[in-house]
C-alpha cells in the first residue's frame, strides 16, 4: 500500500502520468542524483547531464514536453508535465536542477508557444525543445509587478523601429547557460511589455551572482545597458503583458515549479521511513516511538493533500480549459508549506542530520525556504486567493 | 467556493436544514423536518447499490452530498450518515444482503435510524476492554442475548436499531471468531438508553446503551474476525472528514461575509493583509483536504479500499477544520463568541470531528503500521534514568557542592 | 507544576471556587460563596496601595494570586479581577484617589461589582464608531447625563458601577479632551442590561448596556485623552493572559492525572512518546508565558508601563492557551468533549481570551507600533490587478486558443 | 521601548548582565561580524578570534567566565556567562563560532570545575580559561546514553593501572584545535564514565568530518584506538557518569548552547524590522503590510519569552542552588523551536532572501536545524520533561 501511495498518489486524468512519474524518477535516478550532492557543493551546473535529460531515448525528452510535436517538442499534456517533473524532483533529489529544467522547459518555452508570433515559434522551440537552446527567466519577474519593475524599455531612436532595454535583473534561472531571456520591461506610462532577448545582444552582461540556495541551477545577474531590441522581440503586444503575459508566466510559476518539490518530499518519506527503521534511540528502534510515526504518518499525508492541489492546477491547463489563478496559487502556497514540514518532520528524527550520505534533507531545507519565497511568497499569494474569495484587489 | 465542485449541481442540497441549523443546535434535537427533508433529497439511499434499495449514485456525487449536507448542518449530517452510509454498510458488508434487506429498507427509507455502538466506558476504541457479549438465550433455542454497556455513541438514545460491536460466548468446538456485529433492536424492554450532553454537534444526539440480557435474532449475529471490521470502519472516518471539511467550508463562508460587510478602524476587513492571509490559509488547506476527500470517495464507489488514505484524510481535514473555525473566531470577534452566532456552534462542532470515530493519534497510528512501520510495540517508558538524564543535574561545584562543602 | 511558582506560598488559594467551577460554569452564575471566599483571602485588595484601601501586595505575589485564582475558576477570576483590578486600576489613575475613594472602597471590599464599558455594537474596538456620549444635564446644574449603548461587555448585567468610556458634549470653548472616563451608578432607573450568552467563561455575566440620560454627578467625569487610555487599559490585557495561563495549567494538570491513569491498548498513556509530547510541549509553553508574566507584573507592580511586553504577553498567552486546552481535548479523548468534563470547560473558555480585551490580531499591530513600525496604514487593496496577478491565465495555447482559433 | 525590550530583556539577577550582553555584542561586532559570512564559506576556524575573545581587555575574557578567578578565570556566575553568550550571538552573528565558544568555555571547563581533582583543575582550567588550551566535547555525548555509546572503556593491562580506551566519536566541536577531548566511555557492565584525554595521547587520531552546518566551528570526528589513559584521565567516579557527568553535561548544553540563540533572534528581529521598513511590494512599504507587522510583533514575543525560560534556568546554576533538568529541558525545547520560528518569520518577509549581504538569515536557518537536533532534539527533550511532571521514566 505504502510505496503505491507515494509514488503513484499522482493521478493522472490522461491515465499516462501514473508511468510517467516512475520513468522520469528512474531516469532522474540515473543521471542526476549520483552527482547531485557534489554539484551543490561545488555550485556547479552539469550542461551534460541537461543534454540527457533533453534527449531521454525512451521517452519525452525533459527539455521540451509542452512543445507541440510539429515543433520537435514532447507534445505532452500539462498534467503528465507535472508527472514528469514530480518524478525529476523524487529521483533526481536535485531541487537545483530541477528548477532550473522547470524554468528553460515550462516557463520559457510556454510562453513562446502561448504568445509567440509563428516566426518566433519556429526560431525557437524547436531548439528549446532538443535542449540545444536554453531560455531563462527572473524570478523576480513571474510575479507581475508585485515587485517594482528594474528593466525600462524605450522606443529606439526615431526611424529605426524597435525598443532600447535598459536596467538589470538578478535571480534569472538560467542565465550563464542561456540563448535567450524573458525580460519583462516598464515603459514610461507604467505598462510592461515582454521582450525576447537573445544573449548575443549587444550591451547584454551577465554577472555570476546567485541565491545562497538552489546551488545547483545556474544563476545569473542580467544587465541590460542600453539594449535595442528589434519589433520582432516582443511578446505578445506592446504595453499587453499585466493582461496576457504576466498572469500565465505567474501561475506556470506557481504550478510547475513546485511540482519537483512533491517528488523531493515524497524522497524524504521514504527515506525518513527507512531511516526510522535503522535508528536507535534509548536503546529502542526509533520506529517503535509513537512521536516518529506521528511524525512519518504526517509526511506521508502531506504527500498526498499536496498532490491533489497541484494536478488539479496543473490539469486546468489540459483540454483547452482555463487555468484559475486562484487554484494555482493555493497549490503553491500549499506545496510550499508542506514541503517545509515535510523537510522539517524528516530532519527531526533521531539520526536524520549526520556528517556522512548525500545530504538531502539539509539540502531541501536550505532550498525550500527559498522556494518559499519565490513566486512572491506568502505575501504575494495570499492576497492573490484573498482577491478571489473578496471579489476585490 | 470555486468553480471546482463537480458533480455539485446534480447533488442535493439542503436549504431548510441550513437554516435551522443554529435551532437544532440550541435545542439539541434533530426537527422533524430535516428527517422529510433528507428523505425526500434521495440523500439516505445514494451510498448502496438498488439491489438494497440504493440509487448507487457515482463517487463524485456521494462526495458533492456529504459536502453539501455537512455545510448546511453537522450535527444533522452526522446523525444521518452514521444511520445511512456507516450503519447501512456495516450490515450490507458483513451482513447478508438479502437476509438483512429487512434491516437496511428502513434506514434507508429515513423511517429507522441506526447507532453504531463500539466504545465501552473503560477505554475508548480499545477492543481489548469491551466486555459486552452475546450468547445463546437458552440451551435450546436458536436465539441469542446480548449483555453490557455501550458508551458515548452517536444517535445511540434516538436510534432504533444498533450494530454492536461484542464478545462471542463460544461453545466447545466453536473455532470462529471471538467477535461478532450484533443488530439489535433497540425498542424492546431490555435495553436502556442515557443521553449525554455534549459540547457541539448538539443536534445529534449522544450517549449510552445498557444492554441486559436483550434478544437477538441468531440471524442478526454475524462472527466478524476483529481485523476485518477496520475496512468497514473506514466508512466513519471518511464521513467524519466530509463533517470536518463542511463545518471549515461554512466557517469560511462566513468568514468572508464577515470581511466584506465590517468596518474596523476605518479599514474594511477584507482589505487588511492579516485578514486575507487567514481566509488564503483556510481556502488552501479545505482545498486541499476536499480534493483528497473526493479523491478517496470516487475509490471506494468503485470498490477499492482507500484505507490508509481515508486515516490520512481524516487526521488532516479534522485538525484543519479547527484551525479554520479557530481564524473565524477571530475574525468574527466577540460576535464569534456569542452563543447562537454561527461560528460560535462551528468552533465546537469542529473539535468533535478529532475526536470521533478515532481520535487523530491512535489513527496516525494505523497510518503508520500502513506506511509499513509495523504496529505499534509499546515499552515501559523507563530509559531516561539508565541513560543519565533522569537527575537534576549538580551545581558548578559539583558533588563538593551539593554536599555542603562549598569549594 | 514545579518549583518555580515563587510567592506561590504567601498568595491565596481558591480550593472552593475551584471545586464549584463546574457548577459556576453550568449554572452561569458566580456562586456567592464564591464572593466570601475572594473577600476573605483577600484578593481584592493586593493590587492597590493601602492609601485606597488595597494591601500594596508585591508584584510576585499578585502574580501569584491572579496564576491561582485563574486555575480555580477562570470566570469567576475574569469578574473578580474585572472589578477589583481593572476598573479600580481606572478609577485610580484616570480619577481622584480622595474624590473616588467612595467608589474605590466597596470595589475593594468586595461590596460592589464594577464593569469596564467600552466597546459598542458597530464596530468592536473601534472608538471612531463609538456614539456614547456625556453631556450636560441641563443649562444651569452641574451634573450630567449619559446615553447610548455598549455591548459584549464582561460583567456588565451583574454590575453595579460602570467606568465607561464616552464621548464628551464640548461647549464652546471647552478645548478639553474628546472622552471621558464616566463613573456610572448602574442601579438607577435610566439604565437599562441585558445578557448574552457566551461560548466559554460563563460563571461570568456578559451583555450590553443601554444609557437613555442616566444621570452622572460632575465628579464622575473625568476627561482623558484617549491615547491615555491604552495605558489603564493593558491592566486588562495583563489580566486576560492570567486567565489563559490558568487555564492552560489546569488543562495540563487535568492531562497529567489523565494520562497517569489511563491504559489504552494495554500501554498507559503516560508511556507513550506522543502524549509525552504533548505534555512536553504544553508546559513549556505555559512556562514561557508564565515567566513573562510574572516579569511583566513586577515592573507594573514597580510603576513602570511594560505595555508593549504586556502585549506580546497576552496574544501569545491567549493562543498558547487554546492549544494547550485542545491537545487536553485530545488527550481525553470523548470525556473531553462530554459536557460538564473540566477539559470540556476550558476548551470553551480559552478561545475567550483571545477575543476578550483586544483581539490578538488587533494587539499585534500595537505591538508592532511599539517596535517602531509606525502606525497602520491604510490602503485600499486595489494592487493585484494592476501588478498583472488580476486576471485567470489564458491556456497553454495563448490568445489563440482563448479565442476559440485552436492552434 | 524597542530597542531597549530587544537588546536588554535579558534582566540579570545579580544585576549585571545587562551591561554584560551590550558589552559582548559590542566586541563579537567588532571582532567576529566583519569575518562571518566569510569563514562560513569558506568553513574556516580563525584562531586569531578566539585568542582576541579570550583575551579581552576592557571585561572578562570569554573562554573561562565561570572558571573561578583563583584559577584564572572570570569568575562570573552562570546569569552572567549566559548573558555574555547571548551578546557574542547577537553581535556576531555566527552561530557556528559562538557554539564553539560554549562548548570549551562552559562544557569543557564546568565538567572540569565540578568534577576535576585539584591535580586536574590545576591543571586544565588555568589554560583554558587563557585560551591556550581548547577542550573539546562531541556533542553525541551530551545527551547521556540517549545513543548508543560508540567508546569503550576496559582496565588496562594488569598492574600497569589506567584504562584503554577503544572506539570513535563524531561531531566533536573543537575537535581540530583541542588540546584535550571530554570522552564518556562504557565498561563492559554497561555503566559509563568520564574521562579527559589529552590530544597528544597514542591511538588518538582526529578525522576533518563535520556536519553540514555550524560551518564556522572546528568539527572533527575523534577515533580512539586503544587509546591507554591514566587513572587521573578519570573524572569524577568510575562508573558513575550516569548519575553524575551526564546529568549536567546535558544541562549545560540545553542552556548554555542555547544562549547564543537568543542573540541570534534578536539580531534577526532588528534586522526584520529595519527590512521592513525599506522593501516595497505591491509600490507600498512592507511595514504597512498588516501581516509583516504581524510576523514582527510574534518575532520579538518570541525573543522574551525565550529569554524568560533560559535565564530561569540559567539562574538556577547560580548561587548554590541546584539546577532543575527539567526547567534546562523546557528551555531549550523552546529556544529551539524559537530560532526556526523567528528565522522563518524573518525569512518571509519580501526581499529577505537577496544574493547580497551578510546572509545571516540564510545561515541561522541552516544552523537552527541543526541545533534544534543537538541537546537530543526533541525525542529526548520532551520525555525528558515529560519524566518529571509524570514523575515516571
Amino acid at each position: 500500500m505504502l510505496s503505491h501511495t507515494l509514488a503513484n498518489g499522482a493521478a493522472d486524468a490522461d491515465g499516462g502520468g501514473l508511468s510517467l512519474v516512475e520513468w522520469a524518477r528512474e531516469l532522474a535516478g540515473r543521471v542526476v542524483r549520483p552527482t547531485a550532492a557534489e554539484r551543490d557543493r561545488d555550485r556547479r551546473w552539469d550542461q551534460g547531464i541537461f543534454a540527457e535529460l533533453s534527449g531521454a531515448r525512451s521517452g519525452p525528452g525533459l527539455a521540451g514536453p509542452l512543445v507541440p510535436r510539429a515543433l520537435g517538442g514532447g507534445g505532452l499534456s500539462a498534467t503528465r508535465t507535472c508527472a514528469l517533473l514530480e518524478g525529476l524532483g523524487d529521483g533526481g533529489r536535485d531541487p537545483g536542477l530541477a528548477l532550473a529544467v522547470g524554468v528553460h522547459a515550462v516557463l520559457a518555452t510556454v510562453l513562446l508557444r502561448a504568445f509567440g508570433n509563428p516566426r518566433q515559434q519556429r526560431r525557437y522551440l524547436p531548439r528549446m525543445a532538443s535542449g540545444e537552446w536554453v531560455g531563462a527567466v527572473s524570478l523576480r519577474q513571474t510575479q507581475g509587478a508585485a515587485h517594482a519593475s528594474t528593466v525600462t524599455a524605450r522606443p529606439a531612436a526615431a526611424g529605426l523601429g524597435g525598443w532600447v532595454l535598459s536596467g538589470e535583473l538578478d535571480l534569472v534561472a538560467g542565465a550563464p547557460v542561456a540563448h535567450h531571456f524573458l525580460v519583462i520591461a516598464a515603459h514610461d506610462d507604467g505598462s510592461r511589455t515582454a521582450f525576447v532577448v537573445d544573449r548575443t545582444t549587444p550591451g547584454l552582461l551577465i554577472n555570476d551572482v546567485g541565491p545562497v540556495a538552489m546551488r545547483t541551477c545556474p544563476w545569473g545577474q542580467v544587465m541590460l545597458d542600453g539594449c535595442v531590441v528589434p519589433e520582432d522581440a516582443v511578446l505578445s503586444t506592446v504595453g499587453g503583458a499585466a493582461d496576457e503575459v504576466e498572469p500565465l508566466l505567474a501561475a506556470l510559476d506557481w504550478v510547475f515549479l513546485s511540482a519537483p518539490w512533491l517528488g523531493v518530499m515524497r524522497a524524504l518519506t521514504r527515506d525518513a521511513i527507512a531511516d526510522a527503521r535503522e535508528h536507535h534511540l534509548f536503546g529502542r528502534p526509533v520506529v517503535h516511538a509513537q512521536s516518529a510515526r506521528f511524525t512519518l504518518a504526517d509526511q506521508a499525508a502531506q504527500c498526498e493533500l499536496a498532490s491533489g492541489l497541484l494536478y488539479r492546477a496543473a490539469g486546468q491547463f489540459d483540454g483547452g480549459g482555463r487555468p484559475s489563478r486562484e487554484d494555482a496559487a493555493a497549490a503553491r502556497l500549499f506545496v510550499a508549506a508542506a514541503a517545509r514540514a515535510v523537510t522539517e518532520g524528516a530532519a527531526r528524527l533521531p539520526g536524520a542530520l549526520g556528517t556522512t550520505g548525500d545530504h538531502l534533507i539539509e539540502r531541501a531545507h536550505r532550498d525550500a525556504l527559498f522556494f518559499a519565497e519565490t513566486g512572491g511568497g506568502t505575501e504575494v499569494l495570499r492576497p492573490v486567493i484573498a482577491a478571489s474569495l473578496l471579489g476585490i484587489g | 467556493m470555486n468553480g471546482d465542485h463537480r458533480g455539485i449541481d446534480t447533488a442535493p442540497s439542503f436549504p431548510g436544514i441550513a437554516a435551522r441549523a443554529a435551532e437544532t443546535d440550541a435545542t439539541g434535537r434533530i426537527p422533524l423536518q430535516n428527517w422529510k427533508e433528507l428523505t425526500d433529497s434521495g440523500y439516505l439511499r445514494l451510498f448502496h447499490s438498488p439491489d438494497i434499495g440504493g440509487t448507487g449514485a457515482d463517487g463524485p456525487t456521494q462526495a458533492a452530498a456529504m459536502e453539501a449536507l455537512a455545510r448546511a448542518c453537522a450535527g444533522t449530517f452526522w446523525a444521518a450518515t452514521v444511520s445511512a452510509l456507516l450503519c447501512a454498510k456495516l450490515i450490507s458488508t458483513y451482513g447478508d444482503t438479502r437476509e438483512h434487506a429487512r434491516l437496511l429498507r428502513p434506514l434507508l427509507s429515513g423511517e429507522r435510524l441506526a447507532t453504531f455502538a463500539v466504545v465501552e466506558k473503560t477505554a475508548g476504541s480499545d477492543s481489548g476492554t469491551f466486555r459486552t457479549t452475546v450468547r445463546p438465550a437458552g440451551p435450546a433455542g436458536s436465539d441469542f442475548v446480548i449483555t453490557g454497556e455501550k458508551s458515548r455513541i452517536a444517535n445511540s438514545p434516538a436510534a432504533d436499531l444498533a450494530v454492536v460491536l461484542a464478545r462471542r460466548e463460544k461453545l466447545p468446538g466453536d473455532d470462529g471468531p471471538d467477535w461478532c456485529l450484533a443488530f439489535v433492536d433497540l425498542r424492546q424492554p431490555r435495553v436502556q438508553r442515557y443521553a449525554i450532553p455534549h459540547m457541539g454537534l448538539r443536534g445529534m444526539s449522544w450517549g449510552g446503551i445498557v444492554f441486559d440480557d436483550a434478544h437477538v435474532a441468531a440471524a442478526d449475529v454475524v462472527p466478524v474476525p476483529i481485523e476485518e471490521l477496520a475496512e468497514g470502519m473506514a466508512w466513519g472516518w471518511l464521513f467524519i472528514a466530509f463533517a470536518a471539511i463542511g463545518i471549515a467550508e461554512s466557517a469560511l463562508a462566513a468568514s468572508v461575509r464577515h470581511a466584506r460587510q465590517r468596518v474596523s478602524f476605518g479599514r474594511p476587513l477584507a482589505h487588511m493583509e492579516g485578514v486575507q492571509a487567514q481566509l488564503a490559509e483556510s481556502h488552501a488547506q479545505i482545498d486541499a483536504a476536499r480534493l483528497l476527500a473526493h479523491r478517496v470517495t470516487c475509490e471506494r464507489a468503485a470498490g477499492r479500499s482507500a484505507r490508509d488514505l481515508i486515516g490520512m484524510l481524516k487526521i488532516y481535514a479534522t485538525e484543519m477544520a479547527v484551525g479554520v473555525a479557530a481564524r473565524a473566531v477571530q475574525i468574527h470577534g466577540a460576535a464569534g463568541v456569542t452563543s447562537g452566532h454561527e461560528v460560535e456552534r462551528l468552533y465546537r462542532d469542529a473539535q468533535m470531528n478529532v475526536i470521533g470515530g478515532f481520535a487523530s493519534n491512535r489513527l496516525r497510528e494505523q497510518v503508520a503500521e500502513g506506511l509499513g512501520l509495523g504496529p505499534a510495540v509499546y515499552r515501559a517508558f523507563d530509559w531516561v534514568t539508565p541513560s543519565g538524564l533522569g537527575r537534576d543535574p549538580v551545581g558548578l561545584d559539583g558533588l563538593v557542592h551539593a554536599a555542603g562543602d562549598g569549594a
